[in-house]
Formats: C-alpha cells, structure tokens, sequence
C-alpha cells in the first residue's frame, strides 16, 4: 500500500502522480499499480517518471479503465505498488538522444537527469505539456508537435539513441536505423500487454530475432535491430 | 494447534496453497518475492517434449472479473528444463510438479519417460528428488495439434493417461478440461487408469472480438479464461468430480480468497491452485495461507479434514 | 438510412434486440418504464404444463461480475398465461416469444398443442395474432424432473424438439444449453429436427458455499451462472454454433454494452437477447438499441448484414 | 443519475444519505440504488427514510460491498436511482404502532410523519441513533437497546402494528400476534434479496399461506399472518 501525495491533471487526459514510495528503482523501469478493489482484474505497468528517495512519480495518458481510475485517485488515497521491475535503461556515456512519442516520453526525464549528455526529443499529437520541466534536466530539447518527431534527428549524430513511443514509431525507429547505416546504439522501449511483470506468465513474450523474450523481465528496454516487429 | 497439512498420494503438503502451472513460471520468478518454500507446493509452466515458442499476436485480455489468455504453451522443452532447473528445484522445500502437456500421445509418452529416468537418475546420484509429482495437461486448450481433443472426450484421454502412467512410478494427477463432455465420467476413467489424483479446472475456452478491426483478439479465435469470473463453475465442477470419484482432489479456478479456498475444501477438494490471482496480487500465496489460518483459528477448526467435503 | 431490422424464421424484428426468458417477466413489468413496442422482441418468463412453485430457500446471488439464480421455473402454467395475458400480448407491437420448458417430454408435447390450440383459435377469432415464436428451453438447469438431461445429451434432446415440432405450427427457437455435452452436433440434430432458430446459451450450472453455514447457497445445491462473467464462454459458443449450421441464431449471455451486441453479431448472431442486464439497468433495452445506432453511424455501417459473422 | 447532497455518518457502520430526487413515494416504499459502475453487479434496495419534493434520504447499515460504497459517498457523487418501487404502509387511522429493529427503523421517520397517532418503538443492539429526530415526529418514542423491544408493547394497545426489523423479529411478531389474539392489524416489511426491483425475475417471490408473492411488487409490507417463515 502507498498512499498518494497529488495528482495533477496536466490535461483532459494526462495526469502526473506522486506516491510515497522509498523503493526507488533506474530509469526505464517500471512499477505495476493498482489503484481499485476488483475492477479492472489486474494492475498496469506504468513507468518511473521521476523518484526521490521517498516519492515516486508516474506520468500517465488515459486510455481506457485502469487509466481513468488512475486519473481519479486524490492525495491521501491508498494504491497497491510492486516494483521496481524490468532492465532499464543501461548505463551510457557520450552523446545520447532520448526520443519519446506521445505519453512514451514518461521515462526520459528521469533518464535525462541521470544522463550527463542527453538530448531530449519530445513528439506531442497535440498540447505539449511538461516542456519546461524537461528543460531542467536537459540543455537540449526539441518539440515537435504532430508531425514525426523522428524527422528532426540524425541518430548518426549520437553515440546512442533510446526511443520510446507507439509501435509505429518504434518500427520507424528501426528503420531509421538500418537506414542511416549508424554506428549510434540505439535502444527501443516495448510496451506489451503485461499480466505479472515478474517474468511468470508469458503475457508479454514477444518474438526477437535472437528468439523469444519477456517485456517485463528481459525488457522492456531492448536493442532496436533486436527486435521483430510484425 | 491449527494443522493445515494434507497428504495427497503420499506426498505431503504443508498447507493446501499450490500455485497453478503457467502462472508461477518454475518458482524462481516469485522467489524473489517471498519464501515460495511456505506454500503447500507450485507446478511448473506446461511442459512439451520439443520447446514450443508459443502463439503471436496478442497473448492476455481482460475480461469482466477474468482474463484470457493464449500463450500456446510456450516452453523450453522438457530437456531445457530438467537440465536448467533440476539443481534449484532440488534446493527447494516445497511440492514440486510437473506439469506436462503434449501434441501426440507420443510426446506425451516420451516426455513423461525423459522425466522418470532423469528423476531416478538424480535420486540415484545425489538422494535428494527434484520432482515430487507430475501433473498432466490434457486440457491445454490453446494448442491446435490436439491438445484440447485429449481432454475433451473420455476415450482420446484414456490413451493419455494410460501411456503416462505405464512410463512414471511417480504419483500422476491429471488435470480436467471443463470442456470434457462428460466430466464425471473422465473422472472415473482417470481413477480407473491409475491417477494418484485430480485436478481440475483448466481455463474454459472462450472467445473475445475487437469489433473496431473485426478480428478476433487472438490468432486462434478462441483462448482461456480464468479468474473469478469462472470460480462459481469450477466449484461446481470440483463437487461434481468429489462425489464421482474417492481420487484426491486439488480445485482451482478463480481463487483469490481465503473464503474461496474454504469454499473449495468445503466441495471435497484437498488442496487447491491458485492461478490468475498470483497476478493481481504476487503475494496471494502467503496471504491466503495466512488468511486460511485466520479463518480456521476464529471458526475453532483444526483441521481441514473437519470441513472437507463437507457439502453432499 | 440505418437499418437495424433483421428477419429470423419469417418473423421480421424492429432491431436486435431481444429480452430473455425469465428477465423480463411478461412483458408488463418493464412497461412502465418505457415502451417495449421499441424492443426488436421479448420472450416471456418460462412456461411450464402445469403451474410451478418453484424454488425454496435463497434463489438469487451475486458472483464476481455475475449472479446465480435458482428460481425453478415459478410460473404460473401455461393454460393461466394464454388466459391472463393473452389480450395484453395482442395489443404489443414486438415479437412476442413464448418460452416453453417441461420436466417430462409429454409436458412438453401437451404445452406445445396448448399453445398451438389457442394461437389458432385467437388468430381465427380476432384476427390478430398474441404469440409470434416459441422458444423452446431444453437446457433449464433447475428442475430436479429432469429438464437439464434433455439439454446435455442430443438424443434425449432430439425426442423433445421432435415433439414439440409435431405439435406446433409456429416458429420454433431451440435454446441451447452451454452444458450440452457436444453443442455442434445438439445444433445440426436441432436444423434436422425441423427447428426454424437456435438461441443460446442458457446459465450455466454453478455453485456457491456459505462457508459460516456450511451449505450450499441455493437449496438444489447448483445453480444457474448468468451476466458479464460467462460473456466470453457465450460469445465462443455462439461463434462455434454458427459455424456448425445455417439456423439463424439468437445470442446471448452476459451483453450489457452495445459493444457486446456487436460482438455477438460479428461472431454469427442475427439478434440477441438480454438478461441479467436488464437488473443492472432496467433500461438496458432502448440503451442498448440507441448503443447500436450510434456505433453503425460511426462505423458507417448500414446494415448489420454488413457485419454479421464476419468473424471466420 | 442523482447528486448526493450530503452523507451523514451517524456512526461507523450506519449513514444517513441525501440525494436530489422529485420522485418521492410513499412511506414504506424503496428506490433501487447504485453508486458503482460494474462492482457489485447488482442496485441495492434501501427504504425511503424521508423525502421532499427535491430530495430523499435513504438511512442505511453497511453490511457488504454495496452498502459499504454507500458509505463512501461524498456530496457532489452521482448515484444511479430507480424508485420508488414497492407497496409502502397502507393508509391507516387509529392508534398505530411502528416497531423498528436494527436498520429495520429506517421506514418509520417519514411513516411517523405522515401518521396521525403513531407511536415509535426503536430497538437498537447497541448505540442508539436518530432518537431525538423520531421524537420530533412522534410523541412517543420508546427505545431499547440490547433487549427486546417487542416485550415492551402489546399489540392489543393498538389498531395497526408495522414490524421492520430482521427476519427473527418478525418471526416473533407473527408469534406474538397469534399468542395475544389481537385484533390488531399487524403488518410486517420483508427484505428479500433482489435482482429486479420490478416483478419481472421471481428472484424475491417467497411463501405466503396464499401462495407466492413477490416482495418487490406485491410488497414489501404484508400482513404479518399471511407470511410463511421457513
Ligand atoms: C513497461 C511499460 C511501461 C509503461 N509506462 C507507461 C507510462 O509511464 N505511462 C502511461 O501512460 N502508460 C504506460 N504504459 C502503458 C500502460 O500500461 C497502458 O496504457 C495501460 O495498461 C492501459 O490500461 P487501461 O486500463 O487504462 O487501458 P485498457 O485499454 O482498458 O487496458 C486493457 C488491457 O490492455 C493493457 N494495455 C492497454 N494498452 C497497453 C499498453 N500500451 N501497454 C501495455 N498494456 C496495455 C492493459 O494493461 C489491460 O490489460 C506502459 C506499459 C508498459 C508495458
Ligand atoms: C425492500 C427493502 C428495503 C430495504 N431497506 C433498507 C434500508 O432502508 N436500509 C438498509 O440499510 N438496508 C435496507 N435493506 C437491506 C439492504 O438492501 C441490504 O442490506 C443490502 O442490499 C446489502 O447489500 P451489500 O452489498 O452491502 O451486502 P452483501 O451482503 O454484499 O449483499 C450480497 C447480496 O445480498 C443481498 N442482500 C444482503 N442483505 C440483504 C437484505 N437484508 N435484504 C435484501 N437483500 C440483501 C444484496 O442485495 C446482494 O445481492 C432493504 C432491503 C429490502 C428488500
Ligand atoms: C497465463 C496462464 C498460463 C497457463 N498455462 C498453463 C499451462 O501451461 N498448463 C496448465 O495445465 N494450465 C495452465 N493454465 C491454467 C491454470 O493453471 C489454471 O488451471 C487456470 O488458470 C484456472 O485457475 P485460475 O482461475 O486460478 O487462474 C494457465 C493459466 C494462465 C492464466
Ligand atoms: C432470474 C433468471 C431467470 C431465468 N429464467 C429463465 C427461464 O425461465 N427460461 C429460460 O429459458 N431461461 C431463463 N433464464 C436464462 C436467461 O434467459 C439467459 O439465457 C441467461 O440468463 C444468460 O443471459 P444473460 O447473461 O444476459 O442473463 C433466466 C435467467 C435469469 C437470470
Ligand atoms: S508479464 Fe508475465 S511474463 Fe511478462
Ligand atoms: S426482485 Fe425481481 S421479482 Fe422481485
């Protein structure tokens, strides 16, 4: 149990969550949260936007039920947390790009503070919220507001590029990449239906090209060039 | 002094909270979690003679109280896991199952023999077991080679549990579809053949549409569904079977409860599974041991024996 | 121009949606809350030869997204309907279905002749008719007489159907149990019996254990699993059904959304019925008929034919 | 939809709720409530304890999940309401009797109003509530608590008596009417479980020595010698 410190409503449909929480965790991974007795059945993986030693934030777009229940909850609720789990970002230096597509941006600010030399590329559809927060754990940040944000990069420029964002984003991202011949490292994060996040189920097993792999536990951050999109 | 114990085929259990195969990987994946050595036992993810990789396209959705789920058995293959998880299911204090599914008879058969001789060869070797029962999956129903017509009806699963249990001296459970046609007599049949013992249910086959791509959600049309959504019907099915058959029972399907489990005993189960709900919360486990052992405490109930079957 | 009208035996329907037997009384109930003539049809509560007390003890519970129930076809008999609600059902401008259950097959063939008698003799007399279909329900799993085996085994169900059909010149919807121990082949006997429709699924058979009185919940020990949580088990049926013969179907089990309408439809039903639903909402049938519009202007579809079983 | 108004909790288990409603009905009458989307499945029936021309109070015993929603409503909270269903207390003169047990009370505020002479009997297991509201709508109210308030009255005292209350009192009011051969009239308001509301489900229908009767149409108050306890 973790009880919730605020909410806030950045728009109709995302919200920024901070929970009392002293298990911490890297960039990239993600806590399962559960914020309802009986309905939805299962808790959502949602990854760390930011933590502290005490607190944790998670930034959220509503989607559906889990979501919604999620942009209701007011300080002092209680929620169910377990976490942190998956691989997270890995460890880098030199020059790194952090691409985020849509509510896929929720991991960088944390990886951008942690992370001396990162640029960071924020895609919105529409309202781009949170930009000026980001350029405090940024010198460079680029906004790109519904057209294709990956357009704007060239992944040779970097030594390794992170994208996280919709399916489609990340097929481009793989495309780019064999495209651009880069020498760039470039990490793509997966976002599949998950039920236990501890590598039980199965749920999340998609294919790679080194065979099969669990989002939750072998993920989800994984080598672009890795992965079998269908 | 409260007892939660019970024995079934000889092998004792602890207590009567075994997590259900498919759901608690090979143990390690909770291990991390709490002392998975305090459960009655747990059965391994479904195993096949060759490694499986399992279906595409989407694996789990959610349903009203339930989830399905099509994973198609993916699974190292049951040499990848004897030679992989021997040694640490050997370091366990805890019911360790098996659980073996399979295409044809034939897989079923050799990997059921694969087990035996590995299993003798280990005790031989070292005089400690790895493996204390097997359970058999003749219900899978995800699998399009056959899976699901072994448990369906009652001569296909006779063959099954026939060549089975001619291959291991160790105790057999074997594990019901609710989808046989006539479940009572699978039962029987079972008893007949030389089960140790019954479990039962496996996911109810199930269908889900996405009506905005006019698709089914799942590749195979059809997946499983489990949770508390189907808890009333396997009870029901658990009753049926208890009055059938004097094999032990372990009952399953949709427990997330202390009560649900005593509900089970209650029907004339002697332990019971617990699957879906180690997934809404990964402490279900310890939680209804303990939740178990409140409820016998205030009702003055020692043992489970007092209120087994409790229900004609 | 939408068109959510559908066609099933030559009885044409104002929309899918249709209320379920034992859900919506006879009609009158739900009258007052806004007019039924709006409604694709209704099937009235389930009629029996003789009038029944139904069930003692508790006859409704709630499961997870779910309730039981175990009413045991309380009704009043067949011969006190056609007198009491006859007049009523003539002045309605819905498809008007009668549900006929039995205990015994001359039950059934005697109800059935009753029915036809009267409809006769009203239509001759007044020129109107009061009863467009009969459902015939093979698969109420609460009578102790009986009335569940006729839905599980296809040769005890082929004599009923048999029965019925001799003695009706009415239109004639089989509802199928999902207890039926191969529900293909009870639906291809059903086409060859001469049936005009399919409706399924019927509750499925379920249990509850009030673990502080140590009893079953419901006095005949199982009962009848109805709403969201047998959705999936539903929707899969109805999909297998309709692979199995070319009967119109009429599907059913757990719809609450417009979005489960559209499921059903796409998995192979020509309309619907809706039960538990109504006591969640009681204005679930003109929600769910609005539901449905606005998702075909949306979709642009025209015509559910569009879309009906387009789901291979 | 309805608005809760307000959501007195008159102790830890029992509240008092307020809902924007014309609808009003009868005393002795119930509305079918829901305050949750999917979990329970079914609507609650809770006796009307009070209304006005724009608003109903329904009092309430938390015993299970709905009820326990019940009791987490705050003002401004929508609630899904259907009513008022239900016979309610017929239309009495003469000396009357309103003998409430436990929750069983609830029915009797608005039906001491509406009565002429009405004398109230509230017998509570422990902590009595509302007690100086009942006395500001009858001039005689007599509590007990932890006893049986039924020992305290003889029905011959009175033309009408009205029993609420769990079912083992109106057991006891059946047998105390049969033992002091009044000529009171004695009525009793059963709570069966139900699924409709509306006579549609027979889910509520129960034994009379008359035959079945559904307690959501035909009731819930019927005389009490009529009513066939198992
Ligand atoms: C590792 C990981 C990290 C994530 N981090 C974030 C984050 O920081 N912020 C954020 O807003 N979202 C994040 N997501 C996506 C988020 O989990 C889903 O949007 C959410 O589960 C949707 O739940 P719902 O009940 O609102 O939607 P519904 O559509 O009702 O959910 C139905 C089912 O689909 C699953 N589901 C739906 N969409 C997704 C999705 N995109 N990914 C995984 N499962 C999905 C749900 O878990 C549920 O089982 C992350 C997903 C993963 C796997
Ligand atoms: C006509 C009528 C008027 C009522 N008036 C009031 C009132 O004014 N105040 C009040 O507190 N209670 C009243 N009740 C009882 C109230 O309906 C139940 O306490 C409530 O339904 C319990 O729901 P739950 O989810 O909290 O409990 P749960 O025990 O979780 O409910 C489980 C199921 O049992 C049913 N149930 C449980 N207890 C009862 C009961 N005593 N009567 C009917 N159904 C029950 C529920 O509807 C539900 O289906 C009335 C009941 C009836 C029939
Ligand atoms: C994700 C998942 C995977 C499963 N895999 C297997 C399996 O490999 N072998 C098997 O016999 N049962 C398998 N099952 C069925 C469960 O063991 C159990 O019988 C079923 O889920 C009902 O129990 P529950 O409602 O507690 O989950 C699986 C279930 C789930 C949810
Ligand atoms: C209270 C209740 C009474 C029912 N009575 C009958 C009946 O008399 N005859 C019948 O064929 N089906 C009966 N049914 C079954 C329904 O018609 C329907 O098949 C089933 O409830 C599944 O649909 P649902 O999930 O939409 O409720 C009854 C169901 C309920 C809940
Ligand atoms: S979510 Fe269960 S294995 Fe990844
Ligand atoms: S509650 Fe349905 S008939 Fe009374």
């Amino acid at each position: 149990m973790a009880k919730v410190i605020s909410n806030m409503h950045l728009n109709e449909k995302v919200g920024l969550l901070e929970v009392e929480c002293d298990r911490g965790g890297k960039p990239g991974q993600f806590y399962m949260l559960r914020a309802w007795d009986t309905y939805p059945l299962l808790p959502r993986p949602i990854s760390i936007f930011d933590c502290t030693d005490h607190s944790i934030r998670f930034l959220y777009l509503v989607v559906g039920e889990g979501t919604r229940r999620l942009y209701q909850l007011r300080a002092g609720d209680n929620l169910m947390l377990e976490g942190p789990f998956g691989n997270g970002f890995p460890e880098l230096s030199g020059k790194i790009a952090l691409i985020g597509g849509g509510i896929g941006i929720a991991p960088f600010y944390y990886a951008a503070k942690q992370y001396e030399n990162a640029d960071v590329y924020l895609g919105f559809s529409d309202q781009p919220y949170l930009v000026e927060e980001f350029k405090q754990v940024s010198s460079s940040v680029t906004v790109d507001v519904g057209g294709t944000i990956l357009d704007t990069i060239s992944f040779s420029d970097y030594d390794h590029v992170i994208a996280c964002g919709p399916e489609g984003m990340l097929k481009a991202v793989q495309a780019k990449q064999a495209a651009e011949q880069t020498d760039a490292n470039v990490y793509v994060s997966l976002e599949n239906k998950m039920a236990c996040g501890v590598g039980a189920c199965l749920a999340c097993s998609t294919k790679h090209k080194t065979g099969r792999k669990k989002t939750c536990t072998d993920g989800p951050v994984f080598r672009a060039e890795e992965v079998s999109f269908v | 002094m409260i007892d939660l114990s019970c024995n079934i085929a000889g092998i004792s259990f602890k207590n009567p909270i075994v997590m259900a195969s498919g759901t608690f990987g090979f143990g390690r994946e909770y291990s991390g979690f709490y002392d998975i050595n305090k459960l009655g036992g747990f059965v391994g993810k479904g195993l096949t003679l060759q490694p499986k990789e399992g279906n595409n396209g989407t694996r789990m959705a959610e349903t009203a109280a339930g989830m399905m789920n099509s994973i198609g058995l993916e699974n190292p293959g049951i040499h990848a896991f004897l030679t992989q998880e021997s040694a640490y299911w050997q370091s366990l204090d805890t019911v360790r199952i098996v659980n073996l599914g399979g295409g044809t008879l034939e897989d079923y058969r050799a990997g059921a023999e694969l087990i035996q001789e590995h299993e003798q060869r280990i005790r031989k070797d070292t005089g400690r077991s790895s493996i204390d029962m097997i359970e058999l999956n003749i219900s899978c129903p995800n699998v399009k080679e056959g899976g699901m017509a072994f448990g369906i009806q009652t001569d296909a699963a006779r063959h099954v549990v026939r060549a089975v249990r001619n291959k291991t001296s160790l105790p057999l459970i074997v594990k019901l579809s609710p989808g046989a046609e006539n479940l009572a007599e699978m039962a029987i049949m079972c008893e007949h053949e030389g089960a140790d013992a019954l479990s039962l249910i496996n996911t109810i086959s199930a269908m889900k549409i996405d009506i905005r791509k006019r698709k089914s959600v799942f590749e195979h049309g059809y997946a499983g569904l489990s949770g508390p959504a189907i808890k009333p019907i396997a009870l029901r099915m658990v009753h049926q079977v208890a009055h059938a058959v004097t094999l032990p029972i372990i009952g399953m399907g949709g427990i997330t409860t202390a009560d649900d489990v005593i509900e089970f005993i209650m029907a004339g189960a002697d332990a019971v599974q617990v699957g879906t709900a180690n997934f809404i919360n990964l402490r279900t486990g310890p939680d209804l041991i303990e939740g178990v052992t409140a409820w016998m405490e205030q009702e003055g109930v020692q043992s489970l024996d007092e209120i087994r079957g409790i229900i004609s």
